[in-house]
């Protein structure tokens, strides 16, 4: 009998027995999972210092066996950049959604990346505020409906989604913006790579880095799981466009 | 004898796995938790398991809990 | 004005504002993050030279929202950090220190109070005597509140600020006001003063041959937040047991005492000295905690005096903990002036003689 | 003993900075002092002023006292603000370049120099808080030439250390200014 290898486990990032408090079908799980392999594989584990925002995002700390702070909502690269300027010798990373990043966090995010802070974030985008029963957030989908776009999000009233990856990418002291879906398996695939290549750019001391995940929010969306990651690929993968918009390394490669 | 893991205590019957078996090798089985869902069960009696960990990599709650090829 | 003012023997005339920056360097804080406003903002443009010549840590934040957050992540590692900011801003930062108190930070903020409410004006004021000592975030929780008076105090208070930050674990305030922050007075900064804290056991340094640590004030369980409260309410009856400061003068047979704190409390001391030479029992007190209010010490007074007069520069805030304080005992009135430099000596010593006619 | 003055002008006529001047010499002949800034929106461009309060045997506290012992007021709006302020038998010692010599209280001792001619004359206008500090030595007889001087090398930033043999001078023409012929 040939000799069994294993090509898969629970990294080791991820605290012993943690179960995770999600919903069915979301995909905060996999976004966890894939940044606790990251940790792993560079050996980031014990030289992490983590900064959970608000939102479902917050209990990455009851999951990542890494030193965590729980930032105010929108607030996480502020504190993410008091952690870095305090001790430059640690990885320092966000787990954020998109309400937390791009709505009351824009500031702090917009100048975190300007000023080329040598972090990375992570922002989970589903298009919703899922924690506070689904409503309308800064990158709900023209036509969504939601708890606060009962008829669906129209311009008129609410104005247009921002697609973060892109204006992350804008600013000079970017040295990383990519967009990544977790809607198939080869995508989860690549999302991972992304991830690990964000956290290398820090390490490099080469600026600031950005990822983008694309993700479900099935009881929200009132949709099955398996539908939630349909409409991310027929949906949102239309407007939001995974990619890498930045990448200062790329002319190197 | 490649096979996986599958830790139903974890498992919350999103049913994502089944579509990305490329064996089709789970299915929705009998036992429930405690919502009375049907929990996903690994059923391989021919041995037709090839290790690819899809199943793994797409699980959202870490209910596959490892995967060996060999 | 970055240049390194002299540490130790030789006397220096400087602003409230330098002083407090300088000694807040002396004191070992390892980054500054800040953001302007009058009448506090030499204490940034001090800062941004002088942790850049040090090679600790310095940012001009977009916001006040961002800077006290940015303390918030640099002393969750351990180290030193503060933030300086006045009135309507500091209004800002209520909701992370609410956060910092939950989370047991050591939190350093200097508040250099101005006119309010709203945007108010640039002129001194007491007017945030009740945004920290009561605090405008949410929950129940309490912030160690300093208040100096003399320029040669916002040396020593911001010694005293870090190391009761460090030592209990708590925001504190460094309550000052525009006409400190401004005023220029000959200081001398010794060496910090204070035993350094052990941080080790808490701090977020990475996970290296320990558990994980999470710093977190999300907590779920009513019951688990019940003791968690009780636990916090316990240190800061310690805090109130330890740390209560105060300064009296000629309590001893007055027939009435004024309480007055911060810069507008030196013409106060003024008009109790001119009150006894024209031969009126007249004494003095000056709370240097703001919280832990001196409240025990007041009650004792009261038992003694015939009357408090409190004297502050905003409509009567202060006056509401002394009178809690006193206790019905004895009548605690106000004599306020809304905003601006405190009230000219001659004023206070008229009002003093009607109260005392009264 | 406790003495306070006031010094006012025009923003931009170094009216801070010559009470800062002040400040430090006191400090240096170990005196106790407080310099009190008038601050806020009176800076854009209106009068500014400062008030040094000194003590020679106890520490400073009262500012913003309701009297001064000495004024000095570098234009006509500082003395109309301020002549009312100064005590029986103070000083008030005007810039009569920019203000009228026209006494208003007989119960106060007046000084009218020209001290921005006198300034000009020196080879720079900016010099006339420097010289009015000389003035007021000579009137207070409460700081020396040397505290001044001395104060002087510690306030003039490094980059300034150049001017410094011009306010000596201002300095010395406004103490000897009651010498000259008017």
């Amino acid at each position: 009998m040939a000799a069994l290898t294993q090509i898969f486990k629970i990294p080791d990032s991820i605290k012993k027995g943690a179960k995770y408090s999600f919903c069915p079908g979301c995909d905060h799980g996999v976004a966890v999972r894939l940044v606790g392999e990251a940790l792993d594989e560079l050996g980031l584990r014990e030289n992490t210092i983590a900064v959970a925002s608000i939102g479902c995002s917050v209990t990455i700390y009851d999951f990542l066996d890494v030193d965590s702070l729980e930032a105010p909502h929108g607030r996480a690269l502020a504190e993410a950049t008091g952690i870095k300027r305090a001790r430059p010798d640690k990885f320092v990373f966000t787990y954020q959604g998109d309400g937390d990043f791009a709505s009351i966090g824009m500031a702090e995010s917009m100048h975190t990346a300007l000023r080329g802070e040598k972090v990375t974030a992570i922002c989970i985008n589903n298009t919703t505020y899922g924690m506070t029963g689904g409503q309308l957030g800064p990158t709900t989908l023209l036509g969504q409906v939601t708890t606060t776009s009962p008829t669906g999000r129209n311009v008129e009233y609410y104005g247009y989604p921002i697609k973060i990856a892109e204006h992350i990418a804008l600013c000079d002291g970017t040295a990383y913006s990519a967009r990544v879906s977790l809607d198939s398996v080869a995508n989860i695939r690549k999302a991972k790579q992304v991830i690990k290549k964000a956290f290398e750019i820090q390490l490099h001391g080469l600026g600031f880095s950005f990822v983008e995940i694309l993700s479900t929010c099935p009881t929200n969306w009132k949709m099955t799981p398996q539908q939630a990651h349909d409409r991310v690929r027929n949906q949102m993968m239309e407007v939001f466009k995974p990619g890498v918009y930045k990448d200062i390394t790329a002319d190197r490669n | 004898m490649s096979h996986i893991v599958l830790d139903e205590a974890k498992c919350k019957a999103c049913y994502l796995c089944i579509n990305e078996c490329p064996k089709k090798l789970l299915r929705v089985g009998s036992k429930t938790n405690n919502l009375g869902d049907h929990l996903v069960e690994f059923y391989d009696p021919n041995h037709e398991c090839i290790g690819c960990a899809m199943c793994a990599t797409r699980c959202p709650d870490l209910a596959i809990t490892e995967v060996y090829r060999g | 004005m970055t240049e390194c003012l002299t540490k130790t023997g030789k006397k220096v005339l400087t602003k409230g504002n330098y002083a407090i920056a300088n000694a807040a360097v002396i004191a070992g804080c390892q980054c500054y993050f800040g953001y302007p406003i009058t009448p506090q903002s030499e204490i940034g443009e001090f800062m941004s030279g002088k942790m850049q010549e040090l090679k600790r840590g310095y940012v001009s934040a977009e916001s006040e929202l961002g800077a006290i957050n940015m303390v918030i992540g640099a002393v969750s590692t351990g180290v030193k950090a503060m933030t300086s900011s006045s009135s309507c801003a500091i209004s800002l930062m209520q909701e992370a220190l609410s956060y910092a108190a939950t989370d047991e930070l050591p939190v350093v903020l200097v508040s250099v109070m101005r006119g309010g409410p709203g945007l108010g004006n640039i002129y001194p004021s007491q007017g945030d005597y009740n945004q920290a000592t009561i605090g405008g975030g949410n929950g129940d929780y309490k912030l160690i509140v300093l208040a100096p008076s003399t320029v040669q105090e916002c040396v020593d208070l911001t010694y005293k600020a870090f190391y009761l930050a460090q030592k209990y674990r708590n925001p504190t305030v460094l309550l000052a006001d525009g006409m400190l922050g401004q005023m220029m007075e000959p200081v001398e900064f010794g060496e910090y003063p204070y035993p350094e804290i052990d941080n080790s056991d808490w701090a977020l340094t990475g996970a290296k041959g320990r558990t994980s640590r999470v710093i977190r004030s999300y907590g779920p369980l009513a019951d688990d937040r019940c003791v968690f409260l009780k636990k916090l309410f316990e240190k800061y009856k310690t805090i109130e047991e330890n740390e209560t400061e105060w300064e009296e003068f000629n309590t001893d047979d007055a027939d009435i005492i004024l309480v007055s704190f911060g810069g507008p409390s030196r013409n106060v001391k003024s008009a109790m000295k001119e009150c006894r030479r024209q031969g009126l029992k007249v004494g003095m007190f000056r709370p240097v905690t703001l919280y832990p209010f001196p409240s025990k010490r007041l009650n004792e007074l009261a038992g003694r005096t015939k009357k408090f007069l409190v004297v502050e520069v905003n409509m009567g805030q202060m006056v509401r903990d002394v009178r809690l304080a006193v206790n019905g005992k004895v009548p605690v009135e106000l004599f306020n002036k809304p905003v601006g430099s405190p009230p000219e000596v001659d004023d206070i010593v008229n009002e003093v003689k009607r109260q005392i006619k009264e | 003993m406790e003495k306070n003055f006031i010094i006012a002008g025009f923003g931009g006529q170094g009216v801070l900075l010559a009470g800062e001047v002040l400040a430090n010499a006191f400090m240096m002949a170990g005196k106790n002092v407080t310099w009190y800034p008038c601050y806020g929106a009176e800076m854009r461009g209106g009068t500014v002023n400062c008030e040094i309060v000194m003590n020679d045997t106890e520490e400073v506290s009262a500012v913003n006292k309701k009297e001064a012992d000495f004024v000095v007021a570098l234009n006509q709006a500082s003395v109309e603000r301020f002549v009312s302020k100064i005590k029986k038998g103070g000083w008030m010692i005007a810039n009569s370049s920019l203000a009228k010599e026209i006494k208003t209280r007989a119960d106060i001792n007046y000084l009218f120099a020209p001290i921005t001619k006198l300034a000009e004359n020196v080879g720079n206008i900016k010099m006339a808080n420097i010289m009015a500090l000389g003035v007021l030595a000579k009137v207070s007889r409460l700081v020396t030439l040397e505290s001044l001087t001395e104060a002087l090398e510690t306030v003039i930033p490094a980059h300034r250390k150049h001017l410094m043999p011009l306010n000596l001078k201002a300095l010395k023409i406004g103490y000897e200014y009651d010498l000259l012929p008017v």
